[in-house]
């Protein structure tokens, strides 16, 4: 028994959150949309790392699904995004 | 039965006649008149059994529970009143057969016609006071009808909506009095009310009730102040004038309140509500009656006055009053019916019914000249005739009124007044029309009728003389019979005889006469075209402008009281959300829970400082930089799919993060259609005052739902949970639900229902995105090619209308390399919604994850591949998949019933395969499967019909000859 | 026999969704097979409604015993599983719904059904939420069918697009998203206070609370008489309902007549479950002063209109109102006759909206009605609605007569003018009221403001309709509108339903007062949950 | 823990307020999901917070409830998520709509006389 | 917490490699804020979506496979994932800024 | 010809089964069918297949690129801590390619954005010129050199 992966999965957690903070922080400021898009690109990489930080801290495997789920398709909002904003929208005929 | 039929036959008439050609004139007259006939003459037949008192009864039971049944009673009282309606009846049908044009739509006025007789006759004979104010109003409703005959005219219309509005007020009101009369006697019985009147008059209600039942009674005789409509509903056709609007539908207002003479009157309310009101009517009707041009004028407002003298009759509380006030109506009726068929006879032969045009039209048609003279003789009051004898009682009555000193010098003089212009304007009419030159530019030249006109009136003025000059022998009988049925056995003796010797009625009598002669001489003399004093008083103006002014006034309270803007009703819906939560909290001073807290941890902290900042940042920017407000509302988004994560719940999180993606990408999609913001009101101008008082007030209750919101849920968290139904589903879970995954087996089975109804509402959402679709039309700014498009494509030197090629294996230039991937994403992608899919049921996941899953990879390739390019290699039918989904979910659940279970009982099957192991097949899965093919094909059938819209508004053409699609 | 009987209470949900879906396999043009679909179905409910309503009234040997019957879905008992319940209230409510349904479907067919997509589906998918919301026993299952019937009626409203349709749907779906948020917020309360959603538990918990939780129980309740009242239309929650109303097809207004019923179903359900313990959204003074406002604002609206589509949303208004005000009296003196007046004022108002559709169309060709956005590009769209007008059919002989002779059945009906059903009950809710005593405090609801309030819309009513209809059929030079007979059946079958009504008046009161009765007693919970009652005890 | 979230669901519920009460009907339908965001968040606090504790049931704990979070509030945030999802989109499409046919994006389909 | 139950022979790199990864990603998201400008910014995050998640995804492997006593690495998968889709994003995000710039 | 693989199916039966953590012969019966139907339902959708050689190359590759992460990590982090000292020289690079194979491209996009401090501005197919973004643009030569050598050469190995 031991606290050192507790503390590290605290560390961890602090670390990312920061790390989002950072990001929202570019995503409140801007000055430009694709600032902004990036930012949110690095807020979902962010949150998958906070969600498998969790799974460690809780031991549990069920946190792994989300994670995969926003290693597929968090860019899916930035790409959509990007494509809107070079082409004005997001699907062209 | 007899009662029945009488009541039966003329309704019965009038779907007939409905349905009878258009040009059927004499088939309709035979048969209205033969109806009207069989009428009066099983009414007649009736007689004996009233004559001395008895009371003829029928009911049918109809809803007894209400304490209504049909019942019909006839007195002797009613029985007068009932041949007045069958004999006035058969006479006006013979007039109106030959006054109808052969252009008029006969049917339609027979129908009528026949109709108003049942209901006229149901008011009549009705025993029960629910059942009579059901006929009151259908007289109303058939009177509308009759008088907007000629709706082509706009005198016609108004006058029957002027007659409707008054009558069905009074409908109504004395529904009310009704009502309370009912209550008070404990029926509506009429022989109960009429026996409990020492209960009735010592009620607290009475006054009440006597208000409303006047007020109708008034409003349906036409008394003042409420006799504005009768005039003008003399643009009916004049059959109709002289049947409803002098002989009998005016007269069910005093029949009303003779029938309840004995439970309401003997106050003094009602002496001043009801003789006031006769009095002023009986004077003003009389004086206006003088110096109106159209002869139908003259005999409108002479109505009013007979009525008014027929009403301080009633309203003088004295039993002989009454006996002459029903006597008054049997007389009224014979005479005025006939001045109408006379004035209805010089209209059809001259074209004309203006006093003033006509003149002399003795000499072209004697016979109705003589007709007329006789009946204007009698409604003066002549003697000899059937007027003189009733308006001689009335005048002993004013004599002899036990009233304080005031009243009774002033109501002779009044009553000898009112008289005396009733002579004026007899003579006038009779002067204007028959007498002096003969008119020369008449729009008709004018000459006798034929003589089946004649009849009716010749009968009606027959009978004028022979009352007149026999009283006791010809109506005697039949009035004493009436006014017995209501006075009971101690009925005043009274004697009704030409002459009683020189009295003081009798003086009364002949000055009304001298004076009236006198008056119509001056009046010669002075031809005033309006009435002095009163004559400004103009009843179209001012219906109409109590019109306009109800209709504006409403309008204005209806703006104080409602709105049509959007944000003023939402503001209503979350202030009264609010204030209606709040309340109960505040008084009840709630405090928080005792349940242990979890100690905060900091990252989670920031995150919801993230969070919230995203959220208020989100709300700043969402007016002017929508785009920013969408990625913000992503943050947001995102925070609360961690919060889940966080606090145990990653099914919700997992779904709340593909929603969350494809919401992103159909908002984007919505995107390209909203043009820019107009921000010439951001640029350079100030914020006006009240926008900021609104923004003050908007943020003021968005904080009060914000801290509602945090309350209510600070006070749940805090409180130990209540021992509600969730153990029930994790402990069975497993062995009943046959799943790890407690919050799917809930999904799938405990509440499948739930699921249930909410894919059907996302296949409903996508069918009427994809219909509304089907009509869109972008705003007119956002037709064009975006603007990166043409600059960018302008600059590769390529045509606007640059189509993608279908058969190019890859997209060109930036897209190439994300085409690449985001193919090979695809067959990833799909696997993982399958295992999303199947694994749901024992770990996060289940149908409408993989669902999302599939269709945002789909969406994904028309992203980088372009609509036509995807849909040239792959079509794929969303319509369907909602279809089968819902399908297949259905099946699932209604599989069990095959068992004889419950619809969406799980069924499962367990077996062994070779090589394979054990397998474990479950409705339940079918059920996900459909959940999953569901929300693919709702998804892809949104996303995807938006995408069209860019399609359809560019490349029309080649999409046409592609087929369109789905 | 009985075991098939026994799944008949899941049918009215079941059946439309079947049909519905297997619609959306039959391609836009296969309209046949839709249109036959859609009719069987309908019918089919109508058949299961009304044995339900048998059953339920104890005319029809019924497979439960008592007079409610209980269907647990999935087979998981009451408190747990989701549960449908039939009892008198919800029969009645059912068998109108699908009434209404069945003639709007009809009446549709002539040419509605092809001003847009989807019309079919979406109308079965509309009765299906109409049912599912009548039947259900548990809170957040009604809310899932609010929202589906409300997602078919957005759906709907939306019908044939054009701008004013938008206009107002948009009003209309946002209010209504609100509301579903609202009602979202107050379930969860509830849950989070009581821990169960099944409503009659509800009905055996509630009142046990006390202090805080009650206190939140009640905040909850307020949120859901928000909802509820929204739906009913109450003023100052209705300004969306008349343009929203107004704007839709007319087959659809038709069938919405029955829509704000269900928000006063709702209300009413809640209220006699929850008995003397009701919070104060549900009956009460509360909801009586609400309703004579919302009759006050219906009549102005009324006498204000300028158009017939307002004006009937008006009506709906009032009836709204009236129900509320009538349901607003303590005990269930009204609940009778308020139940006589729901079901006329329906029919009515159903009848109404397609009868002045059709009044109307020979005023204005329905180019306004049917904005078409296709010139912007040139398309030929295949659904074109102005094709519709030239469509073949029978025309039907007198269409004028019809058309009048319908209109002012119509108005006698919503008025409240006799002989019709509309009188019937207007006269027993004045009965009532003028018998009805009011309890002590000084601001018990006063019965004659009801009485006056009722007598005066009436006449409002009178007014308006004669004015606009005294407009319509007489005033302007028009031409003889073309009605099919699919159109004027459906209209003649409400009509004569509220003769009928009219002439049953005093079995169908029977029926409507031993309702009333029921709904006092605690026939519900006990048919729900027998094994909780029978110990009566109630802690775990 | 429990104030932070109550705050949370505050003040996103507010946002989301504000927005509905603004004219244009972007601002709406963000403002719908903010307060969607607000009450998913809501209904799922009804089971109260639960740390380590998803309702999928481990074998080594067996079925007993108290250890696992409140099931029956994440299956109704689940309905209710899916239901926001549908009413957004067609909320969009119903924008869109009324945007391309009165010229306007403010809610009311006409621009007010003074802004 | 469930983490205490790791023993220590694995606790303790997986601690390093969380420590690591942690701050790989808060340095790499520092980078958003303190570049000046969107082309520079854009190389930022990259840090943490690479070796950041590398480190972290390590970390849980370890311990998951401790935990359930037999090698899982499924993890793996998200590793594939973030590295198919990340040039996507990231290309289209320089293309739009090179466009929006130019103007 | 080539010795042709089906690396999508066997890929996608490995995914199948290491995302279910089982190797029970019912898995990989499901994994076997699964993966053979979506090969199936996306041909369509991808017309340009992938039909890589070599995996040895590929895994030397794979083990370069790592030690690249590492490295670039390095240089990345320490220039965004030296930040407020000195904003880094960002850049735009041009290299023409010999690789044309899309999913070699793909993958070497991968690796440059893999990478921190690169980032792939651009693609001309026509000429087959790589436009780079640096985030610290020093020795433009040694750019040229690590993605012609190190990574180019190799993925035609294996694609071409």
């Amino acid at each position: 028994m031991n606290n050192v992966l507790p503390w590290a999965v605290y560390f961890a957690l602090m670390c990312v959150s920061v790390a989002m903070g950072c990001a929202a922080l570019r995503l409140l400021r801007g000055p430009q949309a694709q600032d902004r898009v990036l930012a949110l690109d690095t807020l979902y990489i962010n949150g998958m790392l906070v969600v498998l930080t969790l799974g460690i801290g809780f031991g549990s495997g069920i946190y792994f699904d989300i994670a995969l789920l926003i290693a597929l398709f968090g860019f899916v909002g930035a790409t959509a995004m990007a494509k809107f904003l070079l082409r004005g929208e997001v699907i062209e005929p | 039965m007899t009662l029945l039929l009488i009541i039966l036959l003329p309704f019965a008439g009038s779907l007939c006649a409905a349905f009878l050609p258009s040009n059927a004139r004499n088939a309709e007259a035979w048969l209205a008149g033969l109806v009207a006939l069989a009428t009066t003459l099983l009414t007649a037949s009736l007689y004996p059994q009233v004559a001395d008192g008895g009371v003829v009864r029928a009911s049918l039971p109809w809803a007894p529970e209400l304490g209504l049944s049909f019942s019909l009673r006839l007195d002797g009282f009613a029985w007068l009143f009932a041949m007045l309606v069958a004999a006035m009846g058969s006479l006006v049908v013979v007039y109106a057969r030959y006054y109808m044009s052969p252009a008029d739509p006969v049917p339609r006025f027979f129908s009528f016609f026949l109709a108003f007789m049942g209901a006229m006759l149901g008011v009549v004979l009705s025993g029960n006071l629910i059942q009579m104010t059901m006929f009151w109003e259908l007289t109303s409703l058939a009177s509308f009808m009759l008088i907007a005959y000629w709706h082509h005219r706009v005198d016609a219309r108004r006058g029957a909506r002027m007659a409707l509005t008054v009558t069905a007020a009074g409908g109504l009101s004395l529904l009310g009095g009704v009502l309370l009369l009912g209550h008070m006697a404990g029926s509506y019985d009429l022989d109960v009310v009429l026996d409990s009147a020492a209960v009735i008059r010592s009620h607290p209600w009475y006054p009440a009730v006597l208000a409303l039942i006047a007020f109708g009674a008034l409003t349906k005789s036409a008394q003042f102040p409420f006799h504005f409509w009768l005039p003008h509903a003399m643009a009916a056709p004049t059959p109709v004038s002289a049947y409803l609007h002098s002989a009998t539908m005016v007269k069910a207002g005093v029949f009303l309140l003779a029938r309840l003479w004995p439970v309401l009157s003997g106050t003094d309310a009602w002496f001043w509500i009801v003789g006031g009101a006769g009095l002023c009517s009986l004077v003003i009707g009389a004086y206006l009656a003088l110096f109106q041009e159209d002869m139908k004028g003259v005999l409108a407002y002479s109505t009013i006055s007979h009525l008014g003298l027929i009403t301080l009759l009633l309203g003088m509380n004295t039993q002989l009053a009454l006996v002459a006030a029903v006597f008054h109506i049997v007389n009224h009726a014979a005479f005025k019916a006939s001045l109408f068929m006379a004035a209805g006879i010089v209209d059809h032969e001259t074209g004309t019914r203006n006093l003033k045009r006509l003149s002399g039209l003795y000499r072209a048609m004697p016979l109705t000249a003589t007709l007329a003279f006789v009946a204007a003789a009698s409604m003066a009051g002549v003697p000899l005739l059937n007027g003189f004898l009733s308006k001689e009682m009335f005048f002993s009555e004013t004599v002899f009124l036990q009233r304080p000193d005031v009243q009774r010098i002033g109501l002779p003089l009044a009553a000898t007044v009112a008289g005396m212009f009733s002579v004026a304007y007899s003579l006038r009419f009779i002067d204007e029309v028959f007498l002096g030159p003969q008119a020369t530019d008449l729009p008709r030249a004018p000459h006798e009728p034929t003589r089946w006109m004649l009849l009716p009136s010749a009968l009606l003025v027959l009978m004028c003389l022979l009352v007149g000059v026999f009283p006791a022998h010809t109506v005697g009988p039949f009035l004493k019979t009436a006014t017995t049925a209501i006075l009971g056995a101690n009925a005043p003796a009274y004697s009704l005889a030409m002459w009683h010797g020189f009295n003081l009625p009798v003086l009364m009598s002949f000055s009304a006469l001298a004076g009236g002669i006198l008056l119509h001489v001056l009046l010669r003399r002075y031809p005033a075209i309006r009435a002095p004093l009163l004559g400004r008083f103009d009843g179209k103006r001012a219906f109409d402008l109590a019109q306009t002014g109800i209709m504006s006034g409403s309008e204005r309270a209806l703006r104080a009281l409602s709105s049509r803007r959007l944000q003023t009703q939402l503001l209503l819906v979350v202030g009264v959300a609010v204030v209606g939560a709040l309340y109960p909290a505040l008084t009840a001073g709630w405090s928080w829970g005792t349940r242990p807290i979890l100690p905060p941890h900091p990252a989670f902290v920031l995150m919801w400082v993230i969070g919230a900042a995203c959220a208020v940042a989100a709300a700043w920017q969402a007016k002017h930089h929508r785009f920013a407000a969408l990625i913000l509302s992503g943050g947001a988004g995102l925070a609360t799919s961690l919060t889940f994560v966080w606090f145990s719940a990653p099914d919700l999180a997992l779904t709340q993060l593909t929603v969350e993606v494809v919401t992103a990408v159909l908002i984007l999609l919505g995107l390209r259609w909203l043009p820019r913001r107009d921000e010439r009101f951001r640029l350079g101008q100030r914020v006006p005052l009240s926008t900021r008082v609104r923004r003050a007030r908007d943020t003021l209750i968005a904080t009060a739902a914000g801290l509602g919101l945090a309350g209510l849920a600070y006070a749940i968290l805090t409180r130990p949970p209540s021992d509600g139904i969730s153990p029930f589903f994790v402990e069975r879970a497993l062995p009943d639900g046959g799943g790890l995954n407690v919050v799917n087996v809930i999904l799938v089975d405990f509440r499948g229902f739930d699921t249930f109804g909410e894919i059907t509402v996302l296949g409903i959402v996508a069918l009427t995105v994809y219909a509304l679709l089907r009509r869109f039309r972008p705003a007119p700014e956002s037709v064009a090619l975006p603007r990166q498009q043409s600059e960018q494509d302008g600059a590769d030197g390529d045509s606007e209308e640059r189509l993608p090629d279908p058969a190019a294996p890859l997209p060109d230039g930036y897209l190439m390399l994300p085409a690449v991937i985001v193919r090979l994403l695809l067959p990833l992608a799909m696997l993982v919604s399958l295992f999303f899919l199947l694994r749901g049921h024992n770990a996060p996941g289940g149908g409408f994850v993989g669902g999302l899953v599939l269709a945002t990879a789909v969406i994904l390739q028309y992203i980088v591949g372009g609509t036509v390019w995807v849909e040239s290699r792959l079509r794929i039918h969303p319509q369907y998949w909602i279809a089968l989904g819902l399908l297949g979910a259905g099946t699932a659940g209604g599989g069990a019933w095959l068992a004889g279970e419950p619809f969406l009982s799980s069924q499962s099957w367990h077996g062994e395969l070779p090589l394979l192991g054990e397998i474990h097949l479950s409705t339940v899965l079918l059920f996900d499967l459909g959940v999953y093919m569901l929300v693919v094909g709702a998804t892809v059938l949104m996303l995807v019909a938006l995408a069209h819209q860019s399609l359809r508004s560019h490349h029309r053409k080649a999409m046409l000859a592609r087929g369109g699609f789905v | 026999m009985s075991g098939w009987l026994q799944h008949l209470p899941i049918l009215p949900v079941v059946l439309p969704l079947f049909a519905g879906a297997a619609m959306l396999l039959f391609g836009e043009t296969q309209r046949r097979a839709r249109t036959i679909l859609a009719l069987t179905s309908t019918l089919a409910q109508l058949v299961v409604a009304v044995t339900l309503l048998g059953m339920s009234g104890g005319l029809i040997a019924a497979p439960w015993s008592g007079e409610v019957g209980a269907y647990a879905l999935g087979g998981w008992a009451a408190p747990f599983g989701i549960v449908l319940v039939v009892d008198r209230l919800s029969a009645i409510m059912l068998t109108l719904g699908v009434t209404l349904g069945l003639a709007t479907l009809v009446y549709s067919l002539a040419r509605w059904e092809r001003a847009g997509t989807h019309f079919l589906p979406l109308s079965q998918f509309l009765l299906m939420g109409i049912s599912g919301a009548f039947l259900t026993g548990d809170l957040f299952n009604l809310f899932v069918f609010f929202e589906v019937l409300l997602a078919a009626s957005y759906g709907l409203v939306l019908h044939g697009s054009g701008a004013t349709r938008v206009r107002a749907g948009l009003h209309y779906i946002v209010v209504n998203l609100v509301a579903s948020l609202l009602f979202l917020i107050a379930a969860a309360l509830i849950y989070g206070v009581t821990g169960t959603l099944n409503m009659a538990e509800l009905a055996l918990r509630i009142p046990l609370l006390a202090g805080d939780e009650r206190a939140l129980v009640d905040a909850a309740a307020a949120l859901l008489g928000v909802v509820f009242l929204v739906k009913a239309g109450a003023w100052p929650l209705n300004f969306w309902l008349v343009a929203a109303y107004g704007a839709a097809a007319a087959p659809v207004a038709g069938v919405f007549a029955i829509l704000t019923k269900v928000g006063v179903y709702a209300l009413m359900r809640f209220e006699t479950l929850l008995g003397d313990a009701a919070p104060a959204p549900f009956g009460g003074e509360w909801m009586f002063y609400c309703g004579l406002a919302t009759i006050a604002t219906g009549t102005l609206g009324m006498l204000a209109a300028q158009q017939l589509d307002r004006l009937a949303g008006c009506t709906v208004i009032v009836s709204s109102g009236t129900l509320l005000t009538a349901f607003g009296f303590d005990g269930y003196a009204l609940t009778g006759p308020g139940l006589f007046y729901l079901v006329s004022s329906v029919l009515a108002s159903g009848a109404f909206f397609m009868v002045i559709e059709m009044a109307e169309r020979g005023r204005a060709i329905a180019a306004d009605l049917l904005a078409v956005s296709f010139e912007a590009f040139g398309l030929q769209d295949p659904q074109d609605p102005r094709q519709i007008e030239s469509v073949v059919g029978f025309p039907i002989p007198a269409a004028m007569a019809f058309l009048g002779l319908a209109f002012i059945l119509c108005g006698v009906l919503l008025t409240g003018l006799p002989p019709l059903s509309g009188f019937v009950g207007k006269f027993t809710l004045l009965v009532a009221a003028i018998a009805f005593e009011p309890g002590a405090g000084s601001n018990a609801p006063q019965p004659w403001l009801f009485v006056a309030a009722l007598l005066l819309s009436g006449f409002a009513g009178v007014v308006a309709l004669s004015r606009i209809g005294v407009r319509i059929f007489w005033g302007t030079e028009r031409s003889v509108p073309q009605l099919q007979w699919t159109e004027a059946v459906p209209v003649t079958a409400l009509l004569l339903l509220c003769v009928a009504l009219a002439g049953g008046a005093g079995p169908a009161m029977t029926y409507f007062n031993a309702t009333a009765r029921y709904l006092e007693g605690r026939g519900y919970v006990e048919a729900v949950l027998p094994a909780m009652t029978v110990t009566e005890g109630f802690a775990r | 823990m429990e104030i932070v979230l109550a705050l949370a669901i505050g003040i996103m519920g507010g946002s989301g307020v504000y927005l509905l009460l603004r004219p244009r009907t972007f601002q709406v339908i963000i403002g719908l999901s903010l307060l969607a965001y607000a009450v998913n968040l809501f209904i799922f606090s009804m089971g109260r917070l639960n740390l380590g504790r998803a309702p999928v049931i481990v074998p080594s704990h067996g079925s007993n409830p108290a250890f696992y979070a409140d099931p029956v509030p994440q299956a109704l945030v689940l309905t209710a998520i899916v239901i926001g999802f549908a009413t957004t989109a067609l909320f969009l499409v119903v924008l869109l709509a009324s945007r391309g046919l009165t010229g306007t994006d403010h809610v009311d389909g006409r621009e007010p006389e003074q802004e | 917490m469930n983490a205490m139950n790791v023993p220590l022979w694995a606790a303790l790199p997986a601690a390093a490699l969380l420590v690591v990864g942690g701050l790989l990603t808060l340095v790499g998201s520092l980078g958003l804020l303190r570049l000046q400008d969107f082309h520079a910014r854009i190389h930022a995050p990259t840090m943490g979506s690479t070796l950041g998640t590398g480190c972290i995804l390590l970390a849980s492997i370890l311990v998951s496979s401790v935990l359930a006593q037999r090698p899982v690495v499924h993890e793996l998968l998200i590793t594939v994932f973030v590295v198919l889709t990340s040039p996507v994003t990231a290309m289209l995000l320089m293309r739009a800024s090179i466009y929006r710039r130019r103007g | 010809m080539r010795r042709r693989v089906p690396v999508l199916p066997v890929f996608l039966l490995v995914m199948w089964l290491s995302l279910n953590g089982s190797l029970a012969p019912g898995q990989i019966a499901l994994g076997v069918l699964f993966a053979g139907l979506v090969t199936l339902a996306v041909a369509a959708l991808r017309p340009v297949s992938a039909w890589p050689r070599r995996f040895d190359v590929a895994v030397c590759l794979f083990f370069v690129v790592l030690v690249d992460v590492v490295r670039s990590n390095i240089a990345v982090g320490s220039v965004i801590l030296g930040a407020s000292r000195r904003q880094p020289h960002v850049g735009f690079m041009k290299i023409p390619l010999e690789l044309r194979d899309p999913h070699g491209l793909a993958v070497l996009a991968m690796i440059i954005t893999a990478c921190p401090g690169s980032v792939w501005a651009g693609h001309d197919r026509e000429s087959n010129v790589l436009t780079l973004h640096i985030l610290d643009l020093q020795d433009e030569a040694a750019w040229v050199r690590t993605v012609k050598q190190r990574y180019e050469r190799p993925l035609m190995e294996i694609f071409e």
